[in-house]
């Protein structure tokens, strides 16, 4: 069992009940939890409105942009990315507006 | 007079006269001259910097001054471009405010982009995103980019030093239209485009004036609501990608022909309907 | 015309109509019209507050114009308060703007601060840092208080909820006198300033309309030249504070003839020499 | 033997040899550390100018605020509180200009 902190920004809150901070918890037959699951775990569990806002296929939509601890997905293996307990992954909608 | 204004600058530890004399001698240009604009243009002006350009095609509006305070009342129905240059003049007459009120395009957005050391995006959509990161990765010129939505800002600067990322590297594929309008229709409180674009005018600075670490492969947001400022460590520049990378496919020659608006499928600034303007 | 300006804030989900027309009803009064008075009166005039009231006793001087950005060069001469006041005017002509030109004192202090419902410290002294303070403890009034220098800012609220520490709270004793000028000399960039007056103006626009989480309790650092944003946990209000506490020998009857002067070592606004004023 | 990494913030980094952050080493008889022993080592170790301008009497002068892992050290137990390994202890002059 994994238990991980998710957190929303640039208007994806709005998707998730309007709230920017969830827990998740995630279990995994082999113990192995990958940024592809929690994406589809949020979906299944925390997602409110509009998942075509949220995901494309298996990963996130374009214009999304996901971390690990602060850090871009695409330093840790992006939907490989192995998850811990404790760590926090956030979905941010990059913003267009000016 | 200019040694007057910038007198207190030149005798701040961090910002010494080779810095002052740095930024005196560069160019900035400001794409966008709205709620990100605004502030960028008069705080970059107010510091000196030699030579200010300012993009905008459109008019000033009345539900345009609750966040675009370099603008007044008495300038509505004024281009925006020119209203904000005013503004810049009348705070500092020592420097070089060039307007350009044709917007930022692809059939000129590389002889901008050249004319100026610094490139500011201050627009409001993803189609001039694009078009701005391409043009500052062709023209080798580091980019400053803003944006705000609701009570949400984001702040980052693209295109610089060896490793930094392009907005491409970031985003290779367009969102969704309806993504971006639907939070369009959020609208924004207009303080927070305020503080990005206030903060756009200093990473401009830093980046003009060599002085400081500006935010390359470090995106800031910031969460008006709560006070909380966020620094996210973002990837290097991608070798695979289509503007930055190895094999480039947009170019010179390719991106005048570029069809932005068709990539993004929504249009660009040029042709907006007002609901997307925020 | 204000439904027109406030049309975007009004359908944002976290500023609804109710917060809106909180703010529409609220005075806040803005201390100083420098480097932080400036944004802050600025975007406080635009977002829409009902009643601006703004205060200072000196004069526009070109050196000021780096980072006072809504005087001009052609405000020279004439009072900060009432440039400040024409430049908000302009921006939002339905809102009521109050100028003071006779500056924040002891003997004032408690009637002004009495007047509004939110009090922006943007002065630039130890000495009406400390006297605000305690006006507003007196008053009941929730204080945003920014403070700039070189390329660093910090912004707090001070005086608000039922914890919320005072200044006093947090700096029991003056700083010595020539711990604040040797820094004055150090001068300050002009951007810094900026950000943390729009952020003020944030703060007092959440504190006035209710909405968001009002930075109590918490200090925002600025680091400009790296681009770092930290928040500090802060005490909460100290129990044997002067000001807030059990038994405060600073009230409405003993403030007025409190000597700020002397407690700082140094003179407040009123006669700061040219040299302390960043 | 403490490790803690000391910030400077305010402009006090002026008197530290005009950097923000500096590692100090402490070791004490009893192995406690406590405030009081880092301002005391800051000033002997790592000022370089002016310690009337960081110091009055055993503690920092007026207007100088004390943090402990970003924490106001008044919460912590002020100059007793104890410091451990890897922690970061910060001096910021609190600033009045504007
Ligand atoms: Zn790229
Ligand atoms: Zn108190």
């Amino acid at each position: 069992m994994v238990k991980l902190k998710i957190e929303l920004s640039g208007g994806l809150e709005i998707l998730f009940g309007n709230s920017k901070e969830h827990d998740l918890e995630i279990s995994q037959a082999n113990g192995k939890v990958t940024l592809a699951d929690v994406i589809t775990k949020a979906r299944d569990d925390l997602l409110t409105d509009r998942p075509e806002l949220f995901m494309k296929d298996d990963s996130v939509r374009p214009g999304i942009l996901v971390l690990v601890n602060d850090t871009d997905w695409e330093l840790t293996g992006t939907l490989h990315t192995l998850v811990e307990d404790g760590d926090t992954v956030t979905f941010i909608s990059t913003l267009h507006g000016g | 007079m200019e040694s007057e204004i910038d007198r207190r600058q030149l005798i701040l530890p961090a910002f010494g006269p080779a810095a002052q004399g740095r930024l005196c001698k560069a160019g900035v240009l400001v794409i966008g001259a709205g709620g990100l604009g605004c502030p960028a243009a008069l705080y970059l002006a107010a510091a000196g910097v030699g030579r200010l350009g300012i993009v905008d095609q459109d008019a000033v509006e009345l539900s345009n001054l609750h966040r675009q305070v370099a603008h007044r009342e008495s300038s509505v129905g004024m281009h925006k471009a020119d209203s904000a240059a005013q503004a810049c003049r009348a705070l500092n007459s020592s420097i070089q405010v060039d307007v350009h009120r044709e917007g930022f395009t692809p059939a000129n957005a590389l002889e901008l982009a050249s004319a100026y050391d610094v490139i500011v995006d201050a627009t409001d959509n993803a189609a001039s995103r694009y078009l701005i990161s391409d043009a500052c990765v062709i023209a080798r010129r580091p980019l400053v980019s803003g944006a705000a939505l609701g009570t949400d800002g984001q702040l980052t600067v693209y295109n610089h030093g060896p490793d930094g990322p392009c907005y491409r590297c970031m985003f290779p594929e367009a969102p969704r239209p309806e993504s971006c309008s639907r939070c369009s229709d959020a609208g924004v409180l207009g303080v927070v485009p305020g503080i990005i674009g206030t903060l756009q005018a200093l990473e401009a600075i830093k980046l003009a004036s060599g002085v400081g670490k500006p935010l390359s492969r470090t995106l800031l947001l910031a969460d008006c609501m709560s006070g909380r400022f966020t620094s996210i460590k973002l990837r290097a520049k991608m070798p695979g990608c289509i503007a930055c990378g190895h094999n480039p496919s947009i170019t010179a020659q390719s991106l005048p022909e570029y069809d932005y608006n068709g990539f993004t499928g929504a249009p660009s600034n040029d042709t907006a309907p007002q609901s997307l303007q925020l």
